[in-house]
């Protein structure tokens, strides 16, 4: 890893920056408040980050903060961890997501049309899961009918994050049905205003309402929207899906140390930071907290020198999880039955933010979305450790267990 | 199980399960009036079905296995320290509370202390209070039960937003209340016997629910698997998730037979020091399980159990309540080492 | 259950007989002794049970001792493990599985020809388990040919208890290859000093070889010696291994409740007996050996009450299983160090014997020996969640995970 | 990793795998002398290699992956020790030890006290005490380091009978040892920054043999899963096999990356505070995962882990007795939460 001095001098730049820069007391300011001064936050914080350049560190050279390597990166990201600085909820999949993809798979033009938007603040979300494609992201069956110059949508996605806010959407749809169910998609470039398209947000059981649904009713897109060839889709998803892996779960695994202190604090509002059982298991979740940013560090390290092996995400994703949900369980224990009244709500804050039944239920996030659990734990069986592979069809017969 | 207790567990099923999930908080109370519910556990001497621990947990886990809102718990420690109590107006009370003039009562522990002849402090947990005319406090230092009405001046009630949205709880602040004015029901030795009694019944109460809402939301989880299509098959078919259920139903049963065996051993002495340790530990096991299990039920059923129009949630908050409801588990545990500890030469 | 007065009187009898019979010290003159004082101490105990009519009070009326309810028989081996007495381990196989399978499925006289020898002393083990048979007992291979009045066994046994001190073998031997594999099987009794049948005892982790591998070389099995019909060896199966279900696990859970005194004066000795962390870890396992008692008890009053459902049984071995790892583990903690050095090993005390590393090693016979806990989970999952089965055959194809 | 460092562990792992699971404790010790193992970690004035932690984590968890019977941990802290002092007699020492010479050292908690100018105690885990001529003690309140002749008056060597028969430990007892006839390698401030060292040192050590004995264990567990066919499939088929794999994978990783971010960070002051608290993390997380893996292995290799003539065993066995060497985990997560408690406002 390299600790070299530009990294140094980049921190310290960076550091300083954010002391003056992080809106001071925003945590507050977003607790019990409704969406649009969520939005006004994001907005604010957004600019100041892209004019400062790091918002888009790891777009490529020209662009404007492009350029910088993976270490400087990180760097960037761990810093806004230690700051406490508001993370760009509401611009993720627009930076990272839409313009990875575009990149790697765009045509200039796309490019040119939609990475200036970026820049300016034109907000993206993703149409990949649906009702019944939620792991299997073969089975998706919304579907694009070419019409001479026009590709016709209809069918339903879900799990969009801040779509209700979505000026564009990253469309993964069913162009043919007859081959292999991975052959026949296409990816296309939504305008969230065409005709036809609704939204619904989802109430989720933290209050929030950070997804949504997408219905499609003959929604048309240009066939110049399209991404890759058609039935190129599943191959241009991979792309977006990989767009941010590594640098996120530096940030996230940063951002828990960084809150640890929010534990002890409430281990003093509730008398208790003497009782050794309790010290026992903070003890050991700020070894499991190392550890997991010592994964996610490793794991950056292994892509930078291009290292990566299928199965490390999974790793680094699946300890996170695990982690995370430790950390708001402890909270809870130490709340007790405080922990259990509504003690206001916060928007955009993700994680650790001491509102502990908030924190819990939002850990879910990453045990669930992003490839579950369960799905990480096949992966790392069948992909690292050489294990067979589920069958790919399966009669439901009797027999012997 | 008797076939009493098993009769009374099929009539309660059939009432709850027919009023579904969660249903209406007024509706089910006026139901379970009606069947004569509050009677479970009082005296047969005071007309009362007379069955005790084992009659209430069959109740309590059935209306946990519903989600039940009504304040049936907080109503019954009322009830039975009426039944317990030897003052003058005890029938009239009796009476009054059976025909379903809620008396309620606190979940969580005593903040309560006397100080000369007045009542001070903070009750948290009581139940459903804004429909409630009196309240049932006993004094953190075991010297006093008493009946409080909460329409006096000096009462403060202040409802908590909690998390769970199947029950309703209060705080109760009580300033300076004047105890010649209330309904005394203990005091001293025999008030000391009474609390006692109050919180293992109030344990017990809380294991039951723990047990009734685990097996409900397994329940739930197994169907949603056994109809959830993923990679062209039942997510039931995967190995992994058919063990993880498997394991749960396993402690579930072991948290089952455990509240009624506990219920049945101590139902001659509810008031005994002995029983008191047993609640605590029936209590601790079952509302951990009951939390563990509702947290891998959430996960099992992947984004939808995020949404909250899907009732899983409601399943985990309750159980994540319940866990801080009633006798700590931190003291549950270390009381239980230490009464094994005190007794091994 | 039965708690009436029968059920007190009897509890006062066994009492007191075992307060005056139980031999003082025992544990200690099996610590660190050959099979041979083993196997004398087992032999001085059953004859007085059996003298007492304490170890066939499960066999049926009008035999030696037995007759007693099943609330009688709970009686006594509650008893049993209260007073801390030996376990009959050597002749366990003979008083349940060999008796039961005879009593249920036997001709007269073959019960006549054996009980009496098991009353008498004589030692059986079971032939089921081999080598690519173990928790797949349709998949076993030993065969049993027919040359006219007697079968002729060729193939390997293993996991057998004991059986180097076997007089007789419950055995069962594919007498049929064609058909279904569960259809093929047929149960023999077989004479241990039969010519061709070698035995080679399994050196255990634990230092113990309580199993042993049986091979069997043309040994010849007079055809009377079959149980059931050739081909009904499954049937027969199923009922020795359900003979002894339900009191085994009173008896077993008992013995954990009465063990927990030994985890405190270890923390005595330790000096540890005010360590939070491991009070509480005591006080949460107490609680669940009252969970495992509990479920031991509601299942045997299941049974009583004709009651059982497929399933129950497993529940009560998984949770058992699970219980008696957490006891042995909390022992290797408050032992420290210590608890890795052998203190002695001591024959035939199978569980919680406080030599914590031996227990812990012996808690694994639970897990895996009769019905491993994956087998229970299945069984578990399958019959009493109604989950769909695991496939009959399965092949290994690639496809998504 | 470095190159440098990713060399070292590739020709390791030849070697010991090479030489197949707990081979011949001597035949390994000459091995590793001749390679010039022992060199690793020390400072290149005195012609080491000067690998420090990192180096030195490299081969520990390869001896773990092969569950070596070589007191090479104890022998490095011996060389460590002799290295940081100033004693005159350094350098023929060093030249004795590296080659070949072995000086042992304890892996557990000192009992050794000085009492006047005696030392006194119960030194406990001392690793192949019976190979070696000197041992290096340090005492429990932190006053002083020494190499003690193992064939003087007054020390009495028990053989500990460990169920781990990868290793030979020792206790050696200390019965009023004259600290004149000693060599003393530190005293007073200087003796506590050496303990402190050598504690990180060892803890780092088991830290790192439990990282590659829980990844051997899990090969073999994996390769046992793929060849052992029940119900007419490897059981490597079953997803919920196949998952607590995966669950293992993923803390044995978390548990490598810790290690090597630890060692790496604290590799130029291996002597501090801070030191001291990430190699007690790094040394309770480790050992415990290894613990935890070689538990579930031995359950996933069912009947066969249970005979003593597969290896499974040995790793069970290696795993328990490693969390209890070094710093208590107790200690360790106590010591941990002291230090960000005291850290925060």
């Amino acid at each position: 890893m390299n600790t070299g001095d530009n990294c140094d001098q980049l921190r310290q730049e960076v550091r300083t920056w954010l002391l003056e820069n992080v809106p001071a007391g925003w945590r507050d300011a977003m607790t019990n408040v409704g969406q649009d001064a969520f939005v006004a936050l994001q907005r604010m914080w957004f600019e100041k980050l892209v004019r400062a350049g790091y918002a888009t560190p790891h777009w490529p050279e020209g662009w404007h903060g492009g350029g910088r390597s993976l270490s400087d990166q990180k760097v960037i990201f761990e810093e806004l961890a230690r700051a406490d600085a508001p993370r760009l909820i509401l611009y993720f999949v627009a930076l990272y997501h839409a313009a990875c993809t575009l990149f790697e798979c765009g045509t200039a033009q796309q490019r040119e049309k939609y990475l200036e938007g970026i820049l300016n603040g034109q907000v993206w979300c993703q149409g990949f899961s649906e009702p019944n494609a939620g792991s299997d992201l073969a089975a998706l069956r919304t579907r694009a009918e070419r019409h001479g110059d026009r590709y016709i949508i209809n069918g339903q996605k879900i799990w969009s994050t801040m779509a209700q806010y979505a000026d564009y959407c990253l469309l993964l749809a069913r162009t043919d049905s007859s081959g292999p169910p991975q052959a026949g998609l296409t990816y296309l470039l939504l305008d969230m205003r065409s005709k036809g398209v609704s939204v619904r947000p989802i109430s989720q059981i933290t209050g929030d309402d950070e997804f949504a649904e997408i219905f499609f009713d003959d929604v048309e897109i240009p066939v110049e929207n399209r991404v890759g060839a058609e039935g190129d889709g599943w191959a241009v998803a991979q792309a977006t899906l990989a767009s941010e892996r590594g640098l996120t779960l530096v940030e996230l695994t940063q951002r828990m140390r960084y809150a640890l202190p929010r534990l002890v604090r409430s281990m003093r509002e509730q008398g208790c930071e003497d009782d050794a059982v309790i010290r026992r298991d903070l003890g050991s979740l700020v070894v499991n907290i190392d550890a997991a940013c010592a994964l996610a560090d490793q794991y950056l390290t292994k892509r930078i020198a291009g290292a990566e092996q299928v199965g490390d995400a999974s790793v680094v994703k699946l300890f996170y999880a695990k982690t995370l949900r430790e950390f708001a369980s402890l909270g809870m224990r130490i709340g007790g039955l405080e922990s259990q009244y509504h003690s206001g709500f916060m928007r955009g804050a993700t994680q650790e933010t001491g509102h502990w039944m908030l924190d819990f239920m939002n850990s879910y996030n990453w045990s669930i979305a992003g490839g579950s659990n369960e799905i990480q734990r096949n992966i790392i069986a069948e992909r690292m450790l050489g294990m067979p592979r589920e069958p790919k069809s399966w009669q439901v017969v009797e027999g012997r267990p | 199980m008797s076939v009493e207790l098993n009769e009374l567990q099929e009539s309660a099923r059939k009432v709850i399960g027919g009023a579904g999930l969660a249903a209406n908080e007024s509706a089910t109370w006026s139901q379970l009036v009606e069947l004569g519910w509050l009677l479970v556990s009082v005296p047969e001497a005071l007309s009362g079905l007379s069955m005790g621990l084992p009659g209430a947990c069959i109740l309590h886990s059935e209306l946990g296995r519903g989600l039940s809102a009504a304040p049936y718990l907080a109503a019954t420690l009322a009830v039975d320290a009426v039944c317990q109590s030897g003052f003058s107006d005890r029938e009239h009370w009796l009476d009054r509370m059976i025909a379903g003039e809620l008396v309620t009562a606190s979940l969580a522990e005593s903040g309560v202390q006397t100080s000369g002849k007045h009542l001070c402090g903070d009750v948290q947990g009581v139940q459903s209070a804004d429909s409630a005319r009196h309240m049932l406090v006993w004094t953190a230092g075991n010297e006093l039960v008493a009946l409080i009405a909460l329409n006096q001046p000096g009462i403060d009630i202040v409802v908590k937003n909690t998390w769970d949205q199947t029950r309703r709880l209060f705080s109760v602040r009580l300033n300076d209340i004047d105890l010649g004015e209330q309904v005394i029901l203990a005091e001293g030795a025999s008030a000391e016997s009474l609390i006692r009694r109050l919180l293992v019944q109030r344990d017990f109460a809380l294991a039951a629910d723990a047990v009734g809402g685990a097996a409900s939301i397994l329940a739930m989880t197994v169907d949603h698997l056994q109809t959830r299509i993923q990679f062209k098959r039942p997510l039931a078919m995967f190995q992994s998730l058919k063990h993880r259920c498997a394991d749960m139903k396993a402690s579930i049963d072991a948290a089952e037979a455990l509240l009624f065996d506990a219920a049945r051993k101590v139902r001659h002495e509810p008031d005994s020091p002995d029983a008191r340790i047993k609640a605590m530990g029936t209590k601790s096991f079952a509302t951990t399980m009951f939390a563990r299990v509702a947290e891998a039920c959430l996960q099992l059923h992947g984004g939808i159990g995020m949404a909250v129009e899907h009732p899983c949630h409601l399943f985990l908050k309750r159980a994540l309540l319940n866990e801080h409801l009633g006798s700590a588990t931190n003291v549950c545990t270390q009381e239980t080492a230490r009464v094994l500890m005190a007794g091994t030469r």
